[in-house]
């Protein structure tokens, strides 16, 4: 399945580095987005704690 | 004296260099602004820039290690953390190396990691780039050290900036020779024992006495 | 009665010249003593010597338990958030081993909901106003155990709730056993135990 | 009327909550659209067409390094545009998406100097060489860094947006100068063999992968600004409530 190149190793790993920022760019919004998410629950979480204090 | 304070100040450090990460791969940038400039200045001619790689990678290492100095103590002095490290019996002696180590892994080892492209730009023969790297790294931590004992006694002029590049220059001579010469050595096929030798041993003194004398050279400046 | 600090005959030399009158001070544990003088009296660099920031140029100081200083500026990164900030502190006093209060110290939410700041838990502490940065440096009180408070113009930049709450928090702290030593100008203490006063006056010039 | 309503449409697609829910609905589209031809343009690469007669099969590196060179380029132009759009008309979106382009064209050029130093290593033998086409796209790295770095430093978002897109803009005249400049050095690198336009020095049977290749790299560009775009408006609106209650509610 692997078709064996002449100059292999100098194919592969030009791939392997665009695969790698390629994969970069999908993943690092995504990652992006939970941490926002995460944050904005815990602020939330924050303000109810902030009520339930001046209650 | 617990290692729980030793190991909170030391993630602080990290996390403040990651939250400002731009000033803090500023000596990298401008190490590789000024790889780029020397061929753009002198040529692209192979041959002639293998000659000037070893010494040309050490002036760019040593003066991009200038610029995150002032980062050293100055913030701390403004925003008043400084003296709270005299509060409470945590030693000072101890803040102050987890001060240095921390600033060296944010400025000095990119440098090391970054030394083989870098070199690689130059046209170094290949077989001189652990030479290199073994001679940046103790390069890069005497330079933290004498900048950080420099810094710490221009804390109490305003911009100690011009100052505390003058008052370095003569402490990093000696490590630009020997590191620079064990490198160029090393490029025209002999041993650097002889340079590598030196520089361990000037790291060996300075590990005991600098941080001593940045102790009470801070106690000074924060009266 | 447990001493805290006991501080005798205690001076600050700058350019040579002693800055104020050697100045004694014993702080018992449940006390609230109130550095008074003129400005620039030194009253700063007395709460400095005792933090142990500075040297005494003359007299001694024999601490027996932790001490907390909150200077004019609350020492804080502005860069981190306020939260990071507290999580810090209570990190970096964590270990101390000198007399630690009964009180378990609090966590850096709830410190930051008694001073008022829970809904800046996430802002960076570099844009709080002064009156917040003042309550960040209360909340840092309160998140390490230190019995001894030394707070330099507590009272500065803070609205009238705001100097009650101090008061609240001093009282707090005495109650749990702790001991305060406090210099402010306008706002005295108004505190269920009455205050102390501890007066510092300018160097006698004859004295070199 | 038509103006009237493109007007309308341009101005509208400014406010936040609209660009919000377009850079909702498109992206999954355009990822899909990258994965589909990224998929047939590397398996053509690789498995279909046939090695180099003279440099065997390093040539495929080609079928990555190329689109990647033209897309830091392309990335370029459209940032530049999207400064002009935002420095002018002040629109907001166009600054967000100005700004999040800059790490995007910063990956591409990456990966075009990455592929080209591992291509050139087989080929003249040295991973690098001062040579006009290679320095140029060095200093292009580093000024998207300069884009990237200056947004950074600036709390206000809006000012530092403003800021990188004056920076962006003397970018864009200052990349065809060095190109030149760096162009009289005796160049290493190979003449321009694809010409669109003149006829093609290279063979017709490699010509396909690199056409999906290309096409692929778009649609990345598109899809990775979009939702980078969408993040960096709800990480600025943050303290708004459209965002809180959005952010909340799709738990």
């Amino acid at each position: 399945m692997i078709p064996d190149f002449n100059y292999a190793p100098f194919v592969w790993s030009s791939y392997a580095i665009a695969a790698a920022i390629i994969g970069w760019q999908v993943v690092q919004p995504w990652l992006a987005h939970r941490a926002l998410r995460r944050e904005l629950r815990e602020d939330h979480l924050a303000e109810q704690l902030e009520q339930a204090n001046d209650a | 004296m617990t290692a729980r304070p030793i190991l909170a100040l030391f993630k602080r450090d990290l996390r403040l260099a990651a939250r400002h990460a731009g000033q803090s791969l500023l000596p990298l940038v401008f190490l590789f602004a000024v790889l780029i400039l020397i061929p753009l200045g002198v040529g692209p001619g192979p041959n002639l820039l293998a000659v000037m790689a070893p010494g040309m990678v050490w002036v760019a290492a040593l003066l991009s290690g200038l610029l995150a100095l002032e980062h050293l103590f100055r913030p701390d002095l403004e925003d008043g953390t400084l003296e709270q490290w005299w509060v409470g019996d945590t030693s000072v002696l101890a803040i102050v190396m987890v001060r240095f180590v921390s600033h060296w892994l944010i400025t000095g080892l990119p440098v090391i990691l970054i030394a083989p492209l870098a070199a690689q730009m130059l046209y170094l023969p290949p077989h001189a780039v652990p030479t290199l790297m073994l001679s940046l790294l103790l390069g890069t931590a005497l330079l933290t050290l004498f900048g950080g004992l420099v810094a710490a006694l221009t804390l109490g002029t305003q911009r100690g900036g011009v100052l505390l590049a003058i008052l370095i220059f003569p402490l990093i001579v000696p490590v630009l020779i020997f590191g620079a010469g064990a490198t160029a050595v090393v490029a025209d096929g002999l041993s650097a024992q002889a340079h590598l030798g030196l520089l361990t041993a000037l790291l060996v003194l300075a590990l005991t006495l600098v941080p001593l004398a940045t102790v009470s050279a801070l106690r000074l400046n924060i009266e | 009665m447990q001493t805290l600090i006991e501080a005798h005959a205690l001076g600050f030399k700058r350019a040579g010249r002693l800055i104020f009158t050697p100045t004694t001070l014993t702080l018992h544990a449940g006390q609230c003593v109130v550095v008074s003088g003129a400005n620039g009296s030194g009253k700063t660099t007395f709460l400095r010597l005792l933090a142990g920031i500075l040297k005494p140029a003359a007299g001694a100081i024999e601490r027996r338990a932790g001490v907390n200083f909150v200077g004019h500026q609350a020492a804080f990164k502005a860069d981190l958030s306020c939260l990071e900030n507290l999580c810090f502190q209570h990190e970096f006093y964590a270990g101390r081993d000198a007399g630690k209060l009964l009180v378990p110290a609090i966590s850096a939410i709830e410190a930051l909901s008694q001073v008022g700041l829970i809904k800046l838990m996430r802002r960076r502490a570099g844009h709080l106003s002064a009156g917040q940065k003042k309550r960040l440096g209360l909340a840092g009180l309160l998140v390490t155990q230190a019995p001894v408070w030394l707070l330099d113009e507590p009272y500065a930049s803070l609205d009238e709730s705001g100097a009650q709450q101090v008061d609240r928090l001093i009282d707090q702290h005495l109650r749990h056993g702790g001991g305060v030593v406090l210099s402010t100008h306008r706002r005295q203490p108004v505190l269920s135990v009455p205050a102390l006063s501890c007066p510092i006056a300018a160097a006698a010039e004859a004295e070199t | 009327m038509i103006w009237t309503t493109l007007k309308v449409g341009f101005h509208k697609l400014g406010t936040p909550q609209v660009f919000y829910r377009l850079s909702s609905l498109l992206p999954p589209w355009l990822w899909a659209g990258f994965g589909v031809c990224a998929a047939i343009g590397v398996y053509q690469a690789l498995y279909v067409v046939p090695p180099d007669y003279q440099q065997g099969d390093s040539f495929r590196i080609l079928y990555v390094h190329v689109p990647a060179a033209w897309q830091a380029m392309a990335t370029y132009v459209v940032m530049a545009v999207l400064a002009m759009i935002a420095l002018v008309w002040r629109i907001r979106v166009a600054e967000i998406m100005a700004m999040v382009s800059a790490p995007i064209g910063a990956a591409m050029t990456l990966l075009c100097l990455a592929t080209g130093s591992i291509w050139g290593r087989p080929m003249w033998g040295t991973w690098w060489a001062w040579d006009a086409r290679l320095t140029s796209m060095l200093v292009l790295l580093f000024v998207y860094l300069g884009i990237m770095a200056l947004y950074a430093a600036y709390d206000d978002h809006r000012k530092g947006a403003r800021v990188a897109c004056i920076l962006i803009l003397v970018g864009l005249i200052n990349i065809p100068i060095i190109h030149f400049s760096v162009e009289w050095w005796t160049t290493l690198h190979q003449g321009a063999t694809i010409r669109f336009f003149g006829e093609s020095t290279m063979h017709p049977s490699m010509m396909p992968p690199l056409v999906w290749m290309t096409v692929a790299f778009k649609f990345l560009y598109a899809a990775a600004l979009l939702t980078r775009a969408r993040n960096e408006l709800l990480r600025q609106d943050r303290s708004r409530n459209w965002v809180k209650l959005l952010m909340l509610k799709s738990t």
